[in-house]
């Protein structure tokens, strides 16, 4: 039990050693578009925090009433984010639909 | 308003949107009216007809039928979403301004609309159209969020600071109409109300040739682009205005963007933020240094040097025109990022 | 769990035995986490969303930053995250000695962590960085910092400030529970207490996890 | 009462007589005296929002609004709305109602935190004390929403003392919400499964999850302006880069699902009601119980229909406007279902059934008009008129106060062990519901002619319409103050009411009126699935569904 908590910190640490590492590349120059800089730094602290929770926090051999409330919290907030984003995103994009013809019965009234 | 009666059902029918709106509120209405007669209905006659006749009765059991579930969440499901597309096409056609449109500029502030043609005239708290034309309004504040709400017409749109955003009517009827801010924005917020008056074209022409009109937007803005140093660079180491309005840009993360009033705006406002591709981030902010006015004359004039190159044909289907990147010398130019 | 428990503390009044006191005491600490995570959660959306709009400001803000400061401290954290699910698991196995042990060097590690956060306010004091008390639009080094680094930075320190009171009220119980671990006994009735404020102090640990990157790391628009 | 449930031991002292200095009532850690304390101070809060919607309703008179200054009148209805909104509505029925019944009906002994709830209670009133202190010293003139930049960088009122008591009397609600959660899953009684719980716990499990994961997010926002205010700093000021639609995002986030805070517990006093009154299992068990998770589920998701003209993207329009329609599914399978439950009952209109029926179909109107709001292009028409304003008081007073009312004349026999007067309930319940419609039914009109919200001043084709919501407010005053009296009344001149008064089913009637201190003597052990109203026997009370036998002494060992 110790020793694979040892086994988690250990990692963790390898983990933090990793994304200051990715931290010094800009990906952005390579592979431009993507935003993989973020993504990379996100996916690393995602693994990180799911080692914290499954094995220090017991997550793991906890009930699954329990698993169920630590996913609300994030699953509610993905649900902000997901459609906050999708407003941010679009905002000021707006697209050839926004030019393309017009609605009938305007031009009825205008020609 | 001196020609409407001291009371009232319904409101003015004065533009084009009024009427479409109006038919999908009755639809609306129709559907609500009769699921709410439905319930009624049911509640008084069952409480009636099943009333307790003597302290000791117990009905029967009814457990419920998952058949009148799924009636009931399927049928009210099928009107939703009849409501839903009718509802989104003509929210889409109220958000998509026909390029030919009639463009004025509109500041809100606490608590006054001030408004300007593009000929110059200015007015406040009163806006002049004429009957079958396109009107795009394009909109900001210099304070608080404010609301440009016209009852007669069915449109509404928040007045936001910082950005510019943009409404549009066609309206059909001559008359004087309500002009509301629709968004709490301090003390006199009632009293930040104004007229629509809207004319036949040939009224609206002797309006115009009645008002004294200020120094065209566009002119102002091309002294402004001179006197700032606008010239100094664009068309020479940054892009140039010719045929940039309504044009597709390519941005140097790879996206593309059209460039509208808010593109210009936040360009000049906050350059930094959409980088042109192939251009180094050069240019300062102008934030502080131009007010919201000066910003709607220098894309007024941008604007005016789009239409003398090229227009956006206004037919059906016309697609955007993609921004000519001008050749420039290499020095001035960056790499393209993923070429290295 | 080992077989020498102890007997049974009779549960509160509430409750039917200690299984049932223990499953609430569980439930409600995550409850209570996941309603934090939308808590910190906001935020860092918020700090995102304004990262998308102003995305050069916001990384010439995180190179403002002393990254290997926060690597140092997330490491410390990190640390003291191992020491208290080791003080967790001897509460488990009712070794008193070993929980006061591991409980000590949990908040020391945390009190190391808080002092090289203050260490790190001072520096940013000294580079004109902290918004409403001494930010300047200009760095130190003469270069003129875009406007909306002052943003960032007023989400930097929204967040580490949070982050910190978090922390600072997670020191008061490791503190109040390490004092009481040494009457005889406690440890045997305070199982969940501990359990409790264990995974109160994992998760003030996995908001740093995200914080150390979202702030520190994005260096490149 | 006459039923044939087992009562082991000789009836106990009621939770009233166990103590009566005030620090038995303060210090009190049990779940019936905090729900009296919180019953006591959401009172005092409907009074405040009451005084401040009457002198409201009071300036609309007259086009000019004569009365109040357009300073003042701001500072009313702002406060009408944090009031009603934080300190009435949102605690209402979860605190009180809840609070009190929710382990009567589960068979516990009280909630699993009970000094988290009293603590939560202490929040409430100190954040109501904030929120008043800023009452006192001037007010606030934000509106409820406290739009920014507004509220950050324009109003020079006492922004940062109200939005302090909102963000404290917010942990409240977590606090609440999260006891609630846990003792519904850890507290239920041997037998008491999911599938036999009352609607109402189940619509309370569903108020809670909103209450835990959405309050947070109003408490992080609300700091994030009073931080801007107090710093000059521009999160949301676009001067320095902020946003104000990102508050409006936040904001919403939280206040959308506010409103299912507010009718969910409503909808779970309607079902218990009308299964009593009509005497049967409510219609659809599953489906109705399924409908409040599914609620505050997708009630999550359709925020942004308050931001279609706020200058969101037109494509959030789109997916707001279409999982706004979403919600509209269950919250219609709740009604069929209520009204399904009528056919072939034994249907008595008492004074809480008059409420429940009164909730059903004042809720109809609130939930279909919500219906125009959710359609993108008439909600450019409506949003921000009185059209919303009707659309959410019938949403709001007409379906939470009424269930309020419902639920409050329902269980009164019970907390108080009294009987009120019918002849006055039933009069009162006619008087509200006459008066609330003659009050909000012109305010549709008001909102379609196009008179925006928050107008001191108005133009004057629209007295007409107000002078007659005035005029229906004033009904609907005399509505409310009448319950209060004979209410009041009843504590010391009602009857004895008896343990089962209605011969309801749901183990909280099978406990004595007021129930003891620790409700039950011995756990009981349920057997049977809620609303078995077709095993009651002739006399009244349950047949065979509760059967309180000893499997466990009190506490362990002892």
């Amino acid at each position: 039990m110790s020793r694979s908590l040892l086994v988690i910190f250990a990692t963790l640490l390898c983990l933090l050693a990793l994304t200051v590492a990715a931290a010094f590349v800009d990906f952005d120059r390579y592979l431009p578009g993507h935003n993989w800089g973020l993504r990379i730094a996100l996916s690393i602290a995602i693994a990180k925090a799911l080692l914290i929770a499954l094995y220090f926090m017991h997550l793991k051999r906890d009930s699954r009433v329990t698993v169920a409330f630590a996913v609300a919290g994030v699953l509610w907030l993905a649900i902000f984010t997901v459609l906050t984003v999708a407003d941010y995103a679009t905002r000021n994009h707006p697209p050839e639909l926004n030019f393309k013809g017009e609605p009938r019965y305007l031009q009825a009234s205008t020609r | 308003m001196g020609d409407q009666t001291p009371f009232q059902l319904l409101p003015e029918n004065a533009s084009a949107f009024s009427h479409a709106s109006d038919a999908l509120t009755l639809f609306v209405l129709g559907v609500c009216g009769l699921f709410t007669v439905l319930i009624f209905v049911l509640i008084v006659w069952f409480s009636l007809r099943y009333r307790r006749k003597s302290e000791n009765e117990i009905p029967e059991r009814i457990e419920g039928s998952i058949l009148l579930e799924i009636v009931w969440m399927v049928i009210p499901f099928g009107l939703l979403l009849v409501m839903f597309v009718w509802g989104s096409k003509l929210f889409l056609d109220m958000k998509r301004p026909p390029t030919r449109a009639l463009q004025i500029d509109v500041i809100g502030k606490q608590w006054m609309w001030k408004i300007q043609h593009p000929g110059g005239q200015r007015e406040i708290d009163a806006l002049h159209v004429p009957t079958g034309v396109p009107i795009k309004l394009i909109m900001t504040s210099q304070d608080v969020i404010h609301d440009f709400f016209v009852p007669a017409f069915r449109i509404k749109q928040d007045v936001l600071p910082g950005s510019f955003v943009t409404e549009w009517f066609i309206a059909t009827k001559p008359g004087n109409y309500h002009l509301f801010c629709s968004e709490y924005c301090g003390t006199s917020h009632s009293r930040m109300v104004g007229t629509v008056t809207v004319m036949t074209p040939e009224d609206y022409q002797s309006w115009l040739a009645g008002v004294v009109p200020d120094e065209r937007p566009a002119r102002a803005g091309e002294r402004l682009f001179n006197s700032y140093g606008c010239i100094q660079c664009h068309g020479k180491i940054a892009p140039t205005m010719a045929g940039l309005y309504n044009s597709k840009v390519p941005l140097s993360d790879g996206t593309t963007v059209v460039a509208d009033e808010e593109y210009l705006r936040e360009s000049i406002l906050a350059p930094a933020a959409k980088i042109v591709a192939g251009y180094a981030p050069v240019m300062p902010s102008y934030s502080g240094r131009l007010s919201d006015e000066q910003v709607f004359q220098l894309i007024a004039y941008i604007k005016e040097l789009a239409s003398a190159t090229t227009q956006p044909a206004d037919h059906p289907d016309a697609q955007l025109p993609v921004y000519q990147l001008p050749d420039l010398p290499p020095a001035n130019r960056l790499p393209t990022r993923g070429q290295p | 769990m080992t077989s020498h428990a102890a007997v049974e503390p009779p549960p509160a009044f509430q409750f039917e035995d200690a299984a049932q006191q223990s499953n609430a005491a569980t439930l409600g600490m995550w409850a209570f986490l996941a309603s934090e995570v939308l808590f910190f959660g906001s935020l860092v959306v918020s700090l995102m969303i304004c990262r998308l709009r102003w995305p050069q400001a916001f990384a010439e803000g995180a190179k403002e930053l002393k990254w290997w400061l926060g690597a140092i401290n997330t490491a410390v954290l990190l640390g003291s995250s191992y020491a208290m699910a080791l003080a967790v698991e001897a509460a488990e196995k009712q070794i008193a000695k070993r929980v006061i042990r591991n409980l000590l060097i949990t908040a020391s590690l945390g009190i190391i962590f808080l002092a090289i956060k203050g260490t790190e306010y001072g520096l940013e004091y000294h580079d004109h960085l902290i918004p409403a008390i001494n930010y300047s639009a200009v760095a130190p080094d003469g270069a003129e910092r875009l406007p909306q680094v002052q943003l960032f930075m007023i989400f930097y320190f929204l967040l580490t400030l949070l982050h910190a009171f978090h922390m600072l009220i997670g020191l008061t119980g490791i503190g109040i529970i390490a004092i009481r671990a040494r009457r005889p006994g406690y440890v045997e009735r305070s199982k969940n207490m501990i359990d409790g404020l264990g995974l109160y102090w994992h998760f003030v640990d996995i908001v740093w996890v995200f914080l150390f990157p979202m702030l520190y790391l994005l260096r490149h628009p | 009462m006459t039923s044939v449930v087992y009562r082991p031991a000789p009836p106990k002292p009621s939770y009233l007589a166990a103590g009566h200095r005030v620090t038995s009532w303060l210090l009190t850690h049990d779940h019936k005296r905090i729900a009296v304390l919180y019953m006591i101070s959401i009172t005092g809060f409907f009074i405040i929002g009451g005084i401040a919607a009457t002198l409201m309703r009071l300036s609309l008179l007259t086009p000019d609004g004569s009365l109040t200054t357009a300073d003042f009148y701001n500072r009313l209805f702002t406060m009408h709305g944090v009031v009603m909104v934080w300190f009435f509505l949102i605690p209402s029925i979860p605190t009180t109602l809840g609070n009190f019944l929710i382990p009567l009906m589960i068979g516990a002994r009280d909630l699993a935190f009970p000094r988290l709830n009293l603590l939560s209670w202490y929040l409430f009133v100190i954040g109501g004390i904030f929120t008043i202190s800023a009452l006192v010293a001037g007010g606030v003139d934000t509106g409820w929403t406290f739009y920014t930049p507004y509220s950050s960088s324009f109003s020079n009122t006492h922004v940062v003392l109200t939005v302090v008591g909102i963000f404290i009397a917010g942990f409240s609600s977590i606090l609440t919400g999260l006891n609630f959660i846990v003792t519904l899953h850890s507290m239920r009684a041997p037998g008491m499964y999911w599938r036999r719980l009352p609607l109402f716990c189940w619509s309370h499990y569903a108020t809670s999850i909103i209450l835990v994961l959405a309050t947070p997010v109003l408490a992080m926002t609300l700091m994030m302006v009073a931080v801007e205010r107090i710093f000059r700093v521009g999160i949301f000021d676009p001067a320095l880069g902020g946003d104000p639609l990102l508050f409006q995002h936040l904001f919403w986030f939280y206040s959308h699902p506010a409103v299912y805070i507010m009718i969910l517990p409503g909808m779970a006093v309607v079902s218990e009601v009308i299964a009593c009154f009509a005497r049967k299992r409510v219609f659809g068990y599953g489906f109705v119980a399924g409908a409040s998770i599914a609620i505050a589920l997708v009630g999550f998701l359709v925020w942004g229909h308050h931001m279609f003209v706020a200058g969101m993207s037109m494509y959030g329009g789109f997916i707001f406007s279409f999982l706004s329609f979403v919600v509209a599914v269950p919250s219609a399978v709740k009604v069929f279902n209520w009204t399904a439950t009528l056919y072939k009952g034994s249907i008595s209109l008492t004074t809480p059934m008059l409420y429940a029926l009164g909730f059903i179909g004042l809720f109809v109107v609130g939930g279909l008009t919500g219906l125009f709001l959710a359609t993108l292009a008439l909600d450019v028409h409506l949003t921000d008129t009185y059209f919303v304003i009707a659309h959410f008081h019938y949403i709001m007073v007409g379906g939470a106060v009424m269930a309020y009312m419902a639920g409050l004349h329902f269980w009164w026999p019970k907390i108080t062990g009294r009987m009120y007067p019918e002849w006055a309930g039933r009069i009162a319940a006619l008087i509200i519901f006459a008066g609330f419609n003659l009050t909000f039914f012109p305010q549709f009109l008001l909102g379609y002619l196009g008179m925006p919200r928050r107008y001191h001043s108005y133009a004057p084709e629209f007295q007409v319409l107000n002078v007659m919501s005035t005029a229906g407010a004033s009904i609907l005053a005399v509505g409310y103050v009448m319950p209060l009296i004979y209410l009041l009344w009843s504590l010391k001149w009602g009857a004895i009411a008896g343990d089962n008064p209605w011969k309801a089913m749901g183990m909280e009637w099978t406990v004595s009126s007021p129930p003891p201190k620790e409700n039950f003597a011995t756990t009981p052990i349920v057997n049977e699935e809620a609303y078995a109203y077709d095993t009651m026997t002739p006399q009244g009370g349950g047949g065979r569904s509760i059967m309180p036998v000893a499997i466990k002494p009190n506490r362990g060992g002892a």
